[in-house]
């Protein structure tokens, strides 16, 4: 038992209880919270990985932004207009489509041949990270950035009072 | 490896001493700095010159009763002072105040002390709603919305330092400033940071989370005792930490001749603190959305100009004064810009005052 | 940016300038010779009784009605050693209530009450802010020696 | 359906109250303010919680005891509350006051004037989120309070003036003391000054907020420096002369705006005045009886009613008073500067925010007591 797997599981248990959390809390906020719990264990598995750079990057964009979002837009919606059981009718096809996806994803990664790595890996630089970004991963990472400027434009249109006029 | 663990826990161990050391010299300083230029003594009392006075209130806040509101959400409220306390803390663990003296130097230091602080709104913002308090309800609204607008300018402000020294450690970064500090070099750069870095510890002019006038306390209106000293001594630690690595980034870190490394980079960093303290002293406090434009309208843009031009420099291979003095320019030009913009039309007053005086006494019997 | 390099410039300046201020239990400001304290009675000398007849007209004149006075027979009158024939008999003032006006000192017709210098008095219960006849005479006394100083 | 959807991005208003225990409500005021993110909606002020009934107690009263209980309306400025009732009581009487005696009025009420404005300085500075403004301008403060204490023997509450003059002539250094505080107060205006008037981000919470025309600002009562902020020239001082107004020169400075701005630039200004006035009052000051020899202790007033009103540092502080003959009033009603400032809050808060909201009270400089009454 090394010490690297056993930090591993608990990590892993963390991030998966957080998951947990999120769809099982009872309250938004709570839900956000386990949210964030979940992310930031996620970017522990990445320091694991020797994807130093990645963890960074997750808990500055999810663990700093997204999740501030998402606790902003529910700590300004009130709870008697947010109903606290966060119950739908449609639950039990809820599960049935997720437990469809589990299904789907569990025969993937049990049917996959995973290459098993016996020496530690190299850890990724950022500048040779950034360069391929720039230059091999140039195009989609320009799709991203125009997807991310729509949703910004969205956002504005949407908060803007009166915009409709 | 055992004893490499051991190491960096005995350094985690003195760096918390040390932090609490500076929190209550801060403290001490910020408060006698305060008196002084308010032309009173400030605190007396305990010890010579009130120096004991951090100490005092320490424990006074240590045996104060622990108040929760009834109304509000235990586990959030419970949660929150930790979530702002521990990214505070863990920052520091590579911050370099010599070239030896660090916890864990990363070859991505800036970029990791950026990454954790940012997680410390969470905090805030659990306080503000977690006390079911409307005041501090506003407030938590108030700093996420603030810290999230000046994390970009502050960013960006970095990188421009990063692309100077080409590196993200801020070793290196540190030793390419050992002929020229960065703050000669970008001007601009430095003033973006100074600002939005007090921006994102919340300190005066941009105190807007936790503006006394208005939102009597932001987010820790509902805290009292020792959660309430947690937030407060996060909040010197972060201050701190804005003056260490404004010293580290723009001062030129621990290199200067004479004195010993540590001795340099502590008197910068305690100059920069110092300077804040003045502000506070001074300056009135902005509007929310005054704040928000100066984010997003003046602040963001410079910095991105500063980037453009310091990507200029780099790849042309311009020499060095001419990067301090387009950047000198830049910094008058927005000066002079600000003072156009806000005195036009001041003089009014003066101006009518004449013909004032002449109805007036016109009117006189 | 003119004026926020002003206004550090001041506060720069009186950094280095002398505090302004006093260090309070320390240090007493001087007390101005007018200085309205809590009223005080008088005490006659020559006779060795109170200046005051207990006529009344103070308590009828204060605005808080804070004043509490009855009169007896002066047995000293009857001697022939006082030209006083009525006495102040009972006198309180309840400090918790006077507001300072100064106005017993002034409807008073025979100069027997002052205003005094006291003003630190706090106590630990309502009934001490009661002052009686002795104690006003004594904080009278103390005013007497500083008008007899000046 | 696009109903639906439109709704559900509508935000829902927050109430939030602010006061009576709020830091910069100026005393014990509250404010129900409905509040859409940061902006304000809608403004509710809710008054009384300093009432003290004034005006009733004034009706059991001697007219001695009255000058007390004025002293308690606009505690910042005693003085000027005094000059109101003892005119009002002189008018009735038809007392002449001493020459000396009016002198030594004006040049408390001008004192007083500039006390209170630098009080109004202190906490408008506070109330923008600077500190140093408030202990800046207590430092100049609190050397007018020791000229008080010297004269009538109290900082706060004087009890000074009386029907038919001054209780007691000045101290005998009183002229060393004001030669010696004029160019001390004159420094320190310019200190204040050059801390706050010129400082951008001051300017940029000053200026264009909480700005109300002059017709509105007439319509509502407004009176004092927030009346000439908005430009009206209305100042009792000329266009009611008093005492020995019209003997002195001065200046009435104005706004154009009625803006927070505005406001702050008159009351700087109107200091500076005061200085004036106060330096000329000195100088002309004659030698003299200081109280009118026909006036007895006990003021007895002929039947009949007045109304008068002087310049408080707040504005227009009126009394109308009826007598029945005897040794008190039949009934004192007081118009207060403070409280018909204060009304127009509802108007002045229209698209502010909550920030602008506590600048914009300050700006008012309101005195709780003299509102409530």
């Amino acid at each position: 038992m090394n010490i690297t797997i056993a930090i591993f599981f608990v990590i892993g248990i963390i991030a998966l209880v957080g998951a947990l959390g999120v769809v099982a809390s009872r309250n938004v906020v709570y839900s956000a919270l386990f949210l964030l719990l979940s992310l930031i264990m996620v970017a522990g598995l990445y320091i694991l990985l020797y994807a130093d750079f990645l963890a960074i990057v997750q808990i500055l964009i999810y663990g700093g932004a997204i999740v501030i979002v998402i606790f902003f837009a529910l700590m300004l919606t009130r709870t008697r207009e947010m109903p606290l059981r966060l119950d739908n009718p449609k639950k039990p096809w809820a599960i049935v489509a997720s437990l469809a996806a589990f299904a789907l994803l569990a025969t993937t990664t049990a049917l996959t041949h995973w290459k098993i790595l016996v020496t530690t890996p190299e850890r990724v630089s950022y500048q040779v990270l950034g360069r391929t970004l720039f230059t091999q991963w140039a195009v989609p990472f320009e799709i991203a950035s125009i997807l991310l400027l729509v949703a910004l434009v969205g956002a504005i249109v949407i908060a803007r009072p009166g915009g409709r006029e | 490896m055992t004893g490499e663990l051991l190491l960096s826990a005995l350094g985690v161990v003195g760096m918390l001493l040390f932090l609490t050391v500076t929190t209550f010299a801060l403290v001490w300083i910020e408060r006698k700095f305060l008196g002084h230029i308010q032309m009173r003594l400030g605190p007396m009392r305990t010890g010579y010159h009130g120096i004991m006075q951090p100490v005092a209130d320490a424990l006074k806040l240590l045996f104060k009763e622990d108040f929760i509101p009834g109304s509000s959400d235990r586990l959030i409220f419970w949660l929150a002072p930790l979530a702002v306390f521990v990214p505070a803390f863990l920052i520091w663990v590579s911050i370099p105040f010599t070239k030896e003296l660090v916890i864990r130097n990363l070859d991505m230091g800036i970029f990791y002390i950026v990454a954790v602080s940012v997680v410390s709104i969470i905090g805030l913002v659990m306080a503000g709603w977690g006390s079911a308090n409307k005041y501090a309800l506003l407030g938590g609204a108030r700093a996420a919305a603030q810290l999230i607008s000046y994390e970009l300018p502050l960013i960006m402000v970095i990188l421009s330092v990063v692309m100077l020294s080409q590196s993200l450690d801020l070793k290196t970064i540190v030793e390419k400033q050992a002929v020229i500090p960065y703050v000669l070099l970008q001007p601009l750069g430095f003033l973006i940071f100074l600002f939005a870095s007090l921006a994102e510890v919340g300190r005066t002019p941009f105190d807007i989370p936790q503006a006394e006038s208005e939102v009597v306390g932001g987010p820790f209106v509902e805290y009292s005792g020792i959660r309430w000293s947690i937030f407060f001594l996060a909040e010197y630690v972060n201050t701190f930490a804005v003056g260490v690595l404004g010293a580290l980034l723009f001062l030129g870190g621990w290199n200067w001749p004479l004195l010993p490394p540590i001795i340099w980079i502590l008197v910068k960093s305690y100059f920069l603190v110092l300077v804040i303290f003045w502000m506070r002293a001074t300056f009135p406090r902005l509007r929310i959305d005054q704040l928000m434009s100066l984010a997003w309208k003046v602040l963001l843009p410079l910095a991105f100009l500063n980037i453009l031009i310091v990507g200029a420099h780099q790849f042309y291979r311009w020499p060095a004064w001419s990067l301090s003095l387009i950047s000198l320019v830049v910094v008058l030009a927005v000066g002079y810009r600000l003072r156009w913009r806000r005195i036009a039309g001041t003089s009014r007053l003066g101006l009518s005052l004449a013909t004032e005086r002449r109805l007036a006494n016109d009117r006189t019997p | 940016m003119i004026g926020l390099l002003k206004g550090l410039n001041t506060t720069l300046k009186t950094l280095f300038r002398r505090p302004v201020t006093v260090q309070y239990p320390d240090e007493h400001l001087p007390l101005a010779p007018r200085y309205k304290g809590f009223p005080a009675l008088l005490w006659d000398d020559n006779v060795q009784e109170p200046y005051c007849v207990g006529c009344q007209v103070c308590a009828r004149y204060c605005p808080t009605e804070c004043i509490t006075v009855t009169m007896k027979d002066n047995t000293k009158f009857k001697d022939g050693t006082s030209t006083r024939k009525k006495i102040v008999d009972f006198f309180q003032i309840d400090m918790a209530k006077c507001i300072v006006c100064a106005i017993c000192v002034e409807v008073c017709n025979f100069d027997a009450i002052v205003m005094s210098d006291a003003h630190e008095e706090s106590v630990f219960s309502r009934g001490e802010m009661v002052a009686d006849l002795n104690r006003l005479l004594e904080m009278g006394r103390g005013q007497e020696k500083k008008l007899r100083k000046s | 359906m696009k109903m639906e959807a439109e709704k559900r991005f509508d935000t829902v208003d927050m109430m939030l109250n602010m006061g009576p225990q709020h830091p910069s409500t100026h005393g014990v005021f509250r404010m129900v303010l409905t509040i859409d993110g940061e902006k304000i909606v809608a403004v509710e002020p809710h008054i009384g919680y300093l009432h003290r009934g004034t005006e009733k107690l004034c009706e059991g009263e001697y007219y001695l005891q009255i000058v007390s209980l004025f002293d308690r309306l606009d505690y910042i400025s005693s003085f000027n509350n005094e000059l109101a009732f003892v005119i009002a009581v002189e008018k009735l009487m038809g007392i002449q006051v001493p020459e000396r005696a009016e002198y030594i009025r004006v040049i408390m009420c001008e004192l007083n004037r500039i006390a209170s404005h630098l009080m109004f300085y202190a906490a408008f500075g506070a109330d923008a989120g600077a500190i140093t403004p408030f202990l800046y301008a207590f430092r100049e403060r609190e050397q007018i309070q020791s000229v008080f204490e010297a004269v009538s023997g109290a900082r706060m509450m004087h009890n000074y003036f009386r029907v038919g003059g001054v209780i007691e002539d000045l101290p005998p250094d009183f002229g060393d003391r004001m030669n010696k505080l004029i160019p001390k107060l004159k420094q320190g205006i310019q200190e204040c000054d050059d801390l706050l008037t010129g400082n951008e981000i001051f300017i940029a919470r000053a200026k264009g907020v909480g700005a109300i025309s002059a017709a509105d600002a007439i319509d509502f009562g407004m009176s004092g420096p927030n009346l000439r902020a908005c430009g009206v020239l209305e100042d009792i001082r000329r266009s009611e002369p008093y005492s020995v107004y019209p003997t002195l020169d001065f200046d009435i400075p104005a706004g154009q705006n009625g803006d927070c701005w505005d406001r702050y630039m008159v009351r700087m200004e109107e200091m500076r005045q005061s200085l004036r006035i106060v330096e000329q009052a000195i100088a002309e000051m004659p030698q003299g009886p200081v109280i009118a020899p026909q006036v007895r202790k006990i003021v007895k007033v002929p039947k009949g009613e007045v109304y008068v009103r002087v310049e408080n540092p707040r504005g227009d502080f009126g009394v109308y008073l009826i007598s029945q003959g005897g040794d008190k009033p039949y009934r004192v009603k007081i118009r207060g500067a403070s409280f018909c400032n204060l009304m127009t809050l509802k108007k002045l808060l229209q698209q502010c925010y909550v920030a602008d909201c506590v600048v914009v009270l300050g700006s008012l400089d309101i005195v709780l007591g003299e509102v409530d009454r």
